[in-house]
């Protein structure tokens, strides 16, 4: 029974797709519902494997047509299911889920929803199936489904500035990396004429050819490309910034990890590859590169959403770090990152969202002010921005953490100073993660509100109930962590280290011993610094006592005055004795005196981000035989 | 008896009585310091306090255009976070608190207080706050390099090929070791830390943000009564945590035995610590532009951390 | 003469990718693509091929007794080209409509004028 | 819990803003001097606020020229409870050679409540420190009045 539940997901969203294109173009609740009941199913039925996969550790396979493995060859296709992919499985489902109830709000001024709802579906059914497919050439043609149908969604509101624009730089660029993935497979095949990852594994565990080193870098490229890590990070800023908000989230929050998936399925389970120093460190420099590059580019943004895309990119440099590391604290760091990612930056978009939805622009200078105006929305941000910014007692202070620990300890055992600047590194860019959203905070909700603004509402519950489930989830994750790691990183991070048990369970027992993979036992990761509930007992304890100090002098202390209807002078904001007017200080106005000292590295980075198609390809075609070459190079 | 334990050290020692205490002391024993260079005769030790008191006092105003909630948060956030801070630093002998990872945890929650600042005036819809907030983000984004190099020399200094993050390792090193300040290799990190302080506390020659006289003290502009008194606690435990700090990292080592000996050692260091750093630029030097507090930081106090580093990563 | 395929293959590849990344005309740019594509085909083709192999088609007896040949081309390949050959289209084809729109709006199909979205 | 605390404190630490409405300068300077070392008016507590909502005394000199005289009652206006306001000069009062001009509003008593009045011009340190040291003490009676 449980083994059809891989299947059944990803093709029950499938076919939900056509039936929304057949029954739903016209009507409403047909759409919405299918589209609803197709993901609620989807994450129903990977949270159901939570049990068996997570706790009892098995895997769970599913053949194709019942092409079992036959003496020791898999030919069928075949979903396997073990911690690792169902981890990313549970990712995908929830953010789709959550998706798909915001679209019902957000979406509802547009026109031919059947359209979106298809792609949309068609978009979670390729990424839920590039997650389980146990197949390496499955796992390339979902990742061309996938790109389709991000690029039929990036372009589907195609009246808007750039729309049409950046689908076609993401539909070059990704079709670059999909070609890269493709002849990796293919030189792949050649060599181990077969395409089940079990048996690549340990098939290729007897050693690498030439070939399968160049098809390594080319596949590696490939879901870097994927991962829109630094340079092939440039359509990734346009199309999330173009995309309808619903689907920027799903980019951000699930596509992207779709191409971490990848990686950290090719380089630790099928290629085994994070034993060799020089992918450790191909991989860490890119990561480090990665998240400074998103986030000094994220500072000088005017536009909410192309800022919350440059610092998606930043984030994934956090996640390839840590997964570069090697190490199961790194693995669990990078992996928990990549969750807390999902969460915190699908909220800041679902915020997004709602500023675009009601005022119409997401332009740092034109906003203003709507925290009186938009208060739930405005907490919810807070929370979002508190969470990407590391401080605690949000997620992201857990896993950023986690990564700092992981670097830090890397350079002490490895004794290789790069390790250190690149903890270094990791601490500024999260300093600079801070600033820039306390730009937005400063420009979009905080400020002065502005004329034309002054009857935006608050958004309406099916938009504001995703945004409450993730922020409460952002803080759940940060309190109850423990509890997340032991049931869902942990496994993870041991099923992509402890690669001969899987190719045990997929291929049947002895197989890996027989090909020389060794089984082994990862130690559970430790933390001690982070004890959640001694935290949440200290915060309750100071806050109490604040509360009863504040109490106690409620008959000697002045007293709090709030402004009344009319306007009073008393409750004016100072200007120096003027009248008050209306004088906001921009999102671009912040932030100078940093600016200025950062002229020359501004004036070359915003030159490369040039918008020119082929300045990009040229990026990533040169990128990509660059990761070759040194893999070939220091690989063999 | 555990749970009383607990209580007394979190909201009494070394939690947020005792920081609050010491760092208005500081605070007084600053502004007294200070006339006394300028020949004058000076407020009393006890001024901060009255300050403070005073401010409890009085009407707090939240202006129309400000969000009620974030704007009377923000000070309470903030004074929260930074008595959490002061569990951390070991006060010679007695910690109240150690983990594997304080310096990191103390990195982030002295953020927070900061991070508090800078949305409360934000919240408050000033565009003097607005231009208030900018410069205090900068500030914090210039002292945070060298802040963190000099975190990591001491981390490998003292932990050798292991992870030391943990206060109270470090000051079972320097208890074994002597102060960690005469170690030749740590001196460069010493003085970086030591040009941090009156960044991190606000004190001239790197207050821009909270410029009185030119953007009528930034984000606190449109604070008053109760809120401003927090925030002015606020600043006061600052300089109570980072002169502590600076003391449990590069002068730790004293143990009498008994908690309250090390304690009164502990407040009279921070007091020359206050002196050496805060009052004593303070009292020689202007206020500097923006960008050369960004480009001083950048390039002389953190090349003394690098160098630092470097040092203590060769392994001298 | 399998060799001649791999260096067919590699030339289309690396061809495709001096059109993708030199020409300013985005038509050209989508060609490109499907040369690459197209290059990429022939590799996986060529992979399957086995000199003087046969097709893998046998009759149930040949198997049943076990006098079938023992050397015949890799059918594998063959499908992933089929597959690969279908999405190459697809993504022509999409790229095309993309070009088409991108002309109405900004009346132009030259990648210098098309860059909205930068900095 | 603090009452009798806070009711000393608020004599003991008094902020000063100070509003220029269209003075000489004469008086500004003087005040100025107060807070030199020959005078050091912060052994008092005193300190120049940068902000009308950090202040506790609201320090005008100047004869309050038309152009200042809305902007005087604005910011006078936005300081919290309980406040003082302290002229310094005959300027505030009753116009001084200004007196008559077209421009000139005084008396300033005619806008706002005034507590202490320092006459001269310009009045010496020793005076006006007199005076913010009297208006400290309204202060505390005002706050112990503002709790009864």
């Amino acid at each position: 029974m449980m083994q059809h539940f891989p299947v059944l997901a990803v093709m029950l969203l499938f076919l939900a797709a056509f039936l929304v294109e057949i029954f739903g173009s016209k009507n409403k609740v047909i759409r919405n519902g299918l589209t609803l009941l197709a993901t609620t199913n989807a994450l129903v039925m990977t949270l159901a494997l939570i049990k068996p996969v997570m706790m009892n550790g098995e895997v769970i396979s599913y053949w194709m047509g019942n092409w079992a493995p036959v003496s020791g060859y898999a030919i069928g296709i075949g979903y396997e299911v073990d911690a690792l992919s169902l981890f990313f499985g549970i990712l995908v489902t929830a953010t789709f889920w959550l998706s798909s109830i915001y679209s019902i709000g957000y979406m509802n001024k547009d026109h031919h929803l059947g359209h979106y709802y298809t792609l949309f579906l068609m978009l979670s059914g390729s990424v839920l199936g590039l997650v389980f497919t146990g197949d390496i050439f499955n796992m390339f043609v979902m990742i061309e489904i996938m790109t389709f149908a991000s690029v039929a969604l990036t372009a589907f509101r195609n009246d808007s500035e750039g729309a049409l624009e950046a689908a076609f730089k993401y539909l070059v660029i990704g079709s670059i990396g999909s070609s890269s993935v493709l002849a990796g497979v293919a030189m792949l095949y050649s060599q181990c004429h077969t395409l089940n990852m079990a048996q690549l594994s340990s098939i290729l565990s007897g050693g690498l050819t030439p070939t399968s080193v160049v098809a390594f870098g080319l596949i590696v490229a490939g879901f870097g490309v994927k991962s829109y890590i630094v340079p092939f990070h440039t359509p990734a800023a346009d199309a999330y910034a173009a995309a309808p908000t619903s689907v920027s989230m799903v980019f951000s929050g699930m596509v992207n990890k779709a191409g971490v998936y990848g990686m950290i399925r090719m380089v630790y389970i099928v290629f085994r590859a994070m034993d060799h120093s020089s992918v450790q460190m191909l991989l860490a420099v890119f990561g480090a590169v990665t998240m400074f590059v998103g986030v000094t580019m994220a500072l000088t943004q005017h536009e909410f959403k192309r800022l919350l895309a440059f610092h998606s990119i930043s984030q994934i440099g956090y996640v390839i770090t840590a997964v570069s590391l090697g190490s199961a604290l790194g693995l669990t760091g990078g992996l928990f990152h990549a969750m807390n990612h999902t969460l915190f930056k699908g909220l800041l978009f679902l915020c997004a969202g709602a500023v675009l939805y009601r005022t119409g622009t997401t332009n740092l200078d034109k906003l203003g002010g709507l925290s009186k105006k938009m208060p739930q929305t405005t907490i919810c941000f807070l929370i979002g921005a508190g969470a990407i910014s590391g401080l605690p007692p949000f997620n992201g202070f857990a896993s950023k953490w986690m990564i700092y620990q992981g670097i830090f300890t890397k350079a002490l055992t490895s004794g290789n100073f790069l390790y250190v600047i690149i903890t270094v590194t990791a601490l500024i860019v999260s300093v600079m993660t801070l600033a820039s959203f306390i730009k937005v905070t400063q420009a979009v909700f905080f400020g002065q509100l502005r004329e034309e603004h002054n009857d935006v509402k608050e958004v309406p519950a099916v938009m504001l109930i995703p945004m409450y489930i993730m922020a409460a989830l952002c803080v759940i994750c940060g309190t109850i962590y423990p509890l997340v790691s032991k049931y869902l990183l942990f496994p993870a991070a041991n099923a992509s280290l402890n690669v001969g048990d899987y190719i045990d369970k997929m291929m049947g027992a002895g197989y890996a011993e027989a090909a020389g993979v060794p089984t082994m036992l990862v130690e559970p990761v430790t933390f001690s610094f982070w004890n959640p509930v001694l935290w949440l007992i200290l915060f309750g304890i100071v806050f109490f006592a604040a509360v009863i100090v504040i109490l106690l002098g409620t008959n000697e202390r002045g007293k709090i005055l709030t402004a009344g209807e009319k306007p009073e002078a008393k409750y004016a904001t100072f200007f120096s004795g003027e009248e008050e007017m209306f004088s906001q200080v921009g999102g671009s106005d912040l932030f100078w005196g940093f600016k200025k000292n950062w002229k020359g590295y501004y004036k070359v980075f915003t030159e490369l981000h040039s918008g020119i198609v082929t300045d990009y390809t040229s990026y990533t075609v040169i990128a990509t035989a660059i990761i070759v070459m040194c893999l070939f190079i220091f690989m063999r | 008896m555990q749970i009383l334990l607990f209580l007394v050290k979190v909201l009494i020692f070394p939690g947020a009585l005792f920081t609050a205490c010491v760092g208005l002391f500081l605070a007084g024993i600053d502004r007294k310091v200070i006339a006394h260079m300028q020949k004058r005769i000076g407020p009393p030790i006890r001024q901060p306090m009255y300050d403070f008191f005073k401010l409890m006092g009085k009407e707090t105003i939240v202006p129309a255009r400000a969000n009620k909630l974030v704007f009377l948060g923000a000070p309470i956030a903030g004074f929260i976070s930074l008595a959490i801070v002061m569990l951390f630093i070991p006060i010679f002998g007695f910690t109240a608190f150690s983990g594997t990872a304080d310096l990191i945890v103390i990195l982030y929650f002295l953020t927070i207080g900061g991070v508090a600042l800078i949305v409360g005036g934000s919240s408050s819809g000033s565009p003097y706050a607005g231009i208030g907030i900018s410069r205090e983000m900068v500030t914090m984004m210039s002292y945070e390099l060298p802040f963190v190099l000099v975190l990591l020399s001491v981390a490998r200094k003292v932990g050798g090929s292991t992870l030391a993050f943990s206060m109270n390792q470090i000051a079972d090193y320097q208890a074994a070791n002597g102060s960690l300040l005469f170690s030749w290799s740590m001196i460069p990190a010493a003085i970086a830390l030591l040009l941090i302080i009156p960044a991190e506390v606000g004190m001239q020659p790197f207050d821009v943000a909270e410029a009185e006289t030119e953007i009528c003290e930034g984000p606190l502009i449109e604070y008053s009564g109760a809120a401003l008194g927090m925030f002015k606690l606020n600043t006061a435990m600052k300089m109570c945590i980072m002169t502590g700090l600076f003391t449990s990292l590069f002068l730790g080592g004293i143990r009498t035995g008994t908690v309250v000996c090390d304690a009164i050692i502990f407040v009279a260091v921070c007091a020359v610590v206050t002196l050496v750093c805060i009052t004593t630029i303070h009292a020689v030097t202007a206020r500097l532009k923006i960008e050369h507090l960004f480009k001083f930081y950048w390039t002389v106090v953190s090349g003394l951390a690098l160098a630092s580093l470097i040092l203590v990563w060769m392994g001298l | 003469m399998i060799i001649v395929n791999y260096i067919a293959s590699i030339i289309l590849i690396v061809l495709g990718f001096y059109t993708v990344c030199t020409k300013k005309n985005l038509i050209k740019i989508v060609l490109g693509l499907g040369i690459v594509d197209y290059g990429i085909n022939m590799l996986i083709v060529s992979f399957g091929f086995n000199e003087g192999g046969t097709a893998p088609i046998y009759q149930l007896s040949d198997l049943l007794n076990g006098v079938a040949p023992q050397f015949f081309v890799d059918p594998v390949p063959q499908a992933l080209t089929l597959t690969s050959i279908v999405i190459g289209a697809c993504v022509d084809a999409m790229a095309l409509s993309l070009v088409v729109m991108i002309n109405r709006k900004y009346k132009t199909v030259n990648a210098d004028e098309v860059r909205r979205l930068r900095g | 819990m603090f009452k009798k605390l806070i009711d000393k404190s608020a004599s003991k630490s008094p902020w000063l803003y100070h509003i220029n409405s269209g003075s000489c300068n004469g008086c500004d300077i003087e005040l100025v001097a107060c807070l030199t070392p020959r005078y050091d008016a912060e052994r008092f507590g005193f300190k120049l606020a940068g902000s009308p909502r950090h202040a506790d005394i609201v320090v005008i000199s100047g004869p309050v020229t038309s152009q200042s005289r809305d902007r005087l009652v604005r910011t006078i206006a936005q300081v919290p409870e309980p406040k003082c306001v302290v002229t310094i000069g005959s300027c505030p009062q009753s116009g001084n050679v200004f007196k008559g001009s077209y421009s000139v509003e005084a008396p300033v008593e005619n806008f706002v409540h005034v507590d202490v009045a320092v006459a001269g011009c310009t009045p010496k340190p020793e005076a006006i420190m007199e005076g913010l040291y009297t208006a400290a003490l309204i202060l505390k009676k005002k706050r112990e009045a503002m709790h009864k």
